[in-house]
């Protein structure tokens, strides 16, 4: 193949410090650029949906917790809501107010993690730092509320295992009013920096078109303008009852993937 | 100058290059760690870590070519050494420099560089050619503004290619940067110095988390000890031949004053180059010879031409 | 050699190998060096390539196709490299075990220097896990 | 406004639509007779202008049934196209050419479940080693593991 296209492979993975999860990419590249990609997966397969036949409908939680550790309410949640779908329980409203604050509560961790690992890939370890920084009062929250800074166990079929105890609740307050500034300074800073600009905008875009062809989902979807969030458009929980906006912006490139999640 | 002399200088600019190199490495981890609201590492930080590097396996990855692989990074740290001891002998006794040891001392900085590009290639993996490319275009992008900022001391000390006569022309004529053709190129030299040391945003070559540290990715052992070393000493190096060009600072012949004024001067470039790398994004590497190429160089010809105007 | 491990014990260049793991003990690793822990005062620092590794962190389950990758990427390390099974996953395989994707469990198939238990385990047991192993390597030495 | 779509498939589509069942209101299971579902999913995916979200496959009792789930974003609903397939010898033709989305779910339902695509571009492992032993299907209700006395593929 070397004479006629001047393409190099670059193999990434499946053990990379830009991965997390090991994962292994085969880069066709021209110089810098990448004209090709090839994905293999399935380092992280451990079988979870046949370890769950095994279990009873309460233990399936704990399991699906344990598919990812950045999502640890989102599995369970969706675990419990369908047992609860299969059984005709209804949950208590307090209950999925807790279910929604927790959820949301992750939100912030994730996108704060998020965040704080793209500065590191680009180089910009202050970022990283600062944005982790202000994770950990959330951390701290969950920890208060669920006792466990991650895997929080609280979902159950028909509730939820633990109350927020109301001596906590100042606490909790208090750890979460000191993440408004330091948030407001990071759509400052991200979304001004002149060289995060350089390296973010117009790159890895993806268009509306291939959006919706490759089924993409979540906050990736939204950057490239589908106005779709689950949260609003098909409510669970307590999400009908609570107040938010649905960021959506047009470009699809990394830059907007930052704006949306911020 | 005898043989012995010339060991001793050696000798002397290793020592001296090695011990304020550390110093500078634990000094940039350690403001870099203020600035991330982190302790950060002990004052022996940098001394354990080679020491430890020494201890370690050296292993030569399949395919390699051994010597070349093993040999590059002696390169980098003889030309570090030379430049060192070079620098020692000029700060001691301007007078008694050679004629040509800027040439000399341009050429010898660029080694380090080029130990890295063999190095990467000669381990004979793809991630580190890649970090072997982009070094050697981040060398081009850097190396034209950084000669053109160069001959704007040469120019003003009168056309001389002595590191002591330059130092000298500063002793008594004042400090270069003290002209706007000066300042400007002091700036593009910090420029420069940053790409050179391959610091953030100009780290393209050895992004730790694209290219997995790039060039070094093979690397073990003592001769990844001696990049490092390397990398360290030439924290120590570039500093002080700006200092020499532009502020001549290191004249202490005068009064002993200007020793400490030098060490402060030393210092604030250093906090410099920190701040510099940690308030910023890496930049990709055609943005990089973009902005060196387009940006950069124009102001260095600029910074000349003012020069020859006596500006 | 005393002054080797001395050495080795004060600047600990980790390499973070994920093997199938669910991420929280990645996340946990990364929270080290962030500002509330910052494990640099040690002189912890992660490292990029295995080659520069002193100790490997093994998070996960290791399913079957990681399997390989591993012990090739462990083999990969210049000696003296410590392996630690950071997480219940790595010391015991726990919930995944009985799943039809696990071969075996990582002690199985290397030597393991410290386990570090927890799911995940908090930070400061990490710490406490690295010490403890820094002072074995230590109370070793005097024998 | 919920009907629109159902009697559109049904006029459409006419005897391939075997079921049609309301779960909620925005939520509609259509259960589909095998040989037709590419083209109600082409038809979803393009005319409608639906996102194909995922795709479930299920061993059951009464064979295998897999659920295509389309999001149609404008109305605020989910169609899910749900087919039924032998147990003895599941084999349908394959979506992936006509919606691009669904090529690795494919993948995932063939090597876990056993479910033969066919015209599928692309089948190799996704998820499972390229060595896995054939004719082996986790997910399968009746796969023994190795505590069981069942080929596990592994050595142990």
């Amino acid at each position: 193949m070397a004479a006629k296209s001047r393409t190099t492979i670059i193999p990434i993975g499946p053990y990379h410090p830009l991965q997390e999860e090991p994962e292994f990419f085969k880069l066709h590249v021209e110089g810098e650029k990448v004209v090709k990609l090839e994905i293999e997966i399935g380092y992280n397969h451990r079988g979870i949906e046949k370890l769950a036949e095994d279990l009873t409908y309460d233990q399936v939680p704990f399991l699906v917790e344990r598919i990812c550790g950045i999502c640890s309410t989102s599995h369970p949640f969706a675990a419990v809501q369908a047992i609860e779908d299969v059984g005709g329980v209804d949950v208590p409203e307090r209950a999925k107010y807790i279910r929604t604050f927790l959820g949301e509560l992750e939100r912030i961790h994730s996108h704060l993690l998020w965040l704080g690992l793209a500065g590191h890939f680009l180089g910009f370890n202050t970022l990283w730092m600062w944005a982790w920084k202000h994770r950990e009062p959330v951390l701290d929250t969950f920890e208060l509320i669920t006792g466990n800074r991650n895997h929080y166990a609280m979902f159950k079929p028909g509730g939820v295992r633990r109350d927020i105890m109301d001596e906590d609740i100042p606490t909790a307050m208090r750890l979460l009013d000191g993440l408004v500034r330091p948030l407001n300074m990071f759509i400052k800073v991200v979304l001004q920096d002149p060289v995060l600009q350089a390296r973010t905008k117009n790159v890895g875009v993806l268009s509306y078109d291939d959006c919706v062809e490759l089924g993409a989902l979540g906050p990736t979807s939204r950057a490239s303008g589908v106005p779709w969030d689950v949260r609003r458009d098909h409510p669970y929980a307590a999400y009908d009852k609570v107040d938010f906006n649905v960021i959506t912006t047009e470009n699809g490139d990394v830059f907007d993937k930052a704006v949306v999640r911020l | 100058m005898g043989v012995i002399e010339g060991i001793g200088y050696l000798a002397g600019g290793f020592v001296v290059a090695a011990v304020v190199g550390m110093f500078a490495h634990w000094f940039d981890r350690k403001i870099t760690a203020r600035v991330q609201w982190r302790v950060g590492p002990p004052l022996f930080q940098p001394v354990y870590d080679f020491v430890k590097l020494l201890a370690k396996e050296v292993m030569v990855p399949e395919g390699a070519s051994r010597f070349l692989f093993l040999s590059a990074p002696l390169f980098g740290l003889a030309a570090t050494t030379v430049v060192s001891a070079l620098f020692l002998r000029t700060v001691i006794f301007p007078g008694e420099t050679f004629v040509g040891d800027l040439i000399v001392v341009i050429y010898l900085l660029t080694i380090p560089s080029q130990a890295i590009i063999l190095g990467s290639f000669a381990s004979a993996n793809p991630l580190a050619s890649l970090g072997g490319s982009r070094e050697m275009k981040l060398v081009m992008s850097y190396e034209l503004p950084f000669l053109l900022v160069v001959l704007v001391p040469v120019i003003k000390a009168g056309g001389t290619i002595r590191l002591g006569e330059i130092i000298q022309y500063q002793a008594t004529q004042g400090a270069v940067i003290a002209s706007i053709s000066g300042v400007i190129a002091f700036v593009i030299a910090l420029i420069c110095m940053q790409a050179k040391l391959a610091k953030v945003p100009f780290d393209a070559p050895e992004a730790e988390t694209e290219i997995m540290g790039g060039a070094y990715i093979e690397y073990s052992g003592v001769a990844l000890g001696l990049f490092k070393l390397t990398q360290w000493m030439m924290m120590y190096v570039v500093p002080l031949f700006l200092m020499i060009l532009f502020i001549g600072a290191v004249n202490w012949r005068q009064s002993w004053f200007n020793l400490l004024f030098a060490v402060l001067i030393y210092i604030g470039i250093l906090l410099f180059i920190t701040l510099v790398r940690n308030t910023n994004a890496r930049l990709r590497i055609d943005q990089i010879m973009k902005f060196f190429w387009a940006m950069v160089t124009p102001f260095a010809v600029l910074a000349v031409i003012l020069a020859f105007l006596g500006l | 050699m005393s002054l080797k491990i001395k050495a080795l014990t004060k600047s600990i260049w980790v390499f973070h190998l994920a093997a199938s793991p669910c991420n929280n003990c990645d996340i946990e690793i990364l929270d080290l060096l962030t500002p509330r822990w910052d494990i640099e005062r040690f002189g912890i620092q992660l490292v990029g390539s295995v080659r520069h590794a002193d100790a490997i962190l093994v998070t996960g389950s290791m399913n079957r196709k990681a399997h390989e990758r591993v012990k090739r990427v462990i083999s990969q390390a210049p000696q003296p490299c410590f392996v630690i099974a950071l997480g219940n996953c790595a010391c015991s395989m726990e919930m995944f075990g009985a799943s039809y994707n696990q071969m075996h469990c990582l002690d199985e198939v290397t030597k393991v220097h410290a386990y570090i238990a927890g799911c995940p385990p908090k930070p400061e047991a990490m710490i406490q896990g690295i010490i403890a192993l820094i002072e074995a390597q230590l109370a070793a030495l005097k024998k | 406004m919920a009907d629109e779509v159902v009697e559109g498939l049904k006029s459409k589509f006419g005897d391939a639509i075997i079921d049609i069942h309301e779960k909620s209101p925005d939520k509609t299971y259509v259960t589909v007779a095998p040989p037709r579902l590419p083209d109600v999913a082409e038809y979803l995916y393009k005319d409608l202008g639906a996102r194909f979200s995922i795709a479930s496959g299920m061993h059951m009792a009464h064979g295998f049934e897999i659920l295509y789930h389309f999001a149609l974003d404008a109305k605020h609903r989910f169609i899910n196209l749900r087919v039924i397939l032998d147990s003895e010898k599941p084999s349908i033709d394959s979506c992936a050419k006509r919606v691009p989305a669904t090529e690795w779910i494919e993948r995932e339902m063939w090597e876990l479940l056993g479910i033969e695509f066919r015209g599928h571009p692309d089948m190799r492992h996704l998820l499972l080693t390229d060595d896995w032993p054939e004719g082996n299907y986790p997910l399968r209700q009746d796969w023994k593991d190795w505590r069981e006395g069942g080929e596990n593929g592994s050595e142990k």
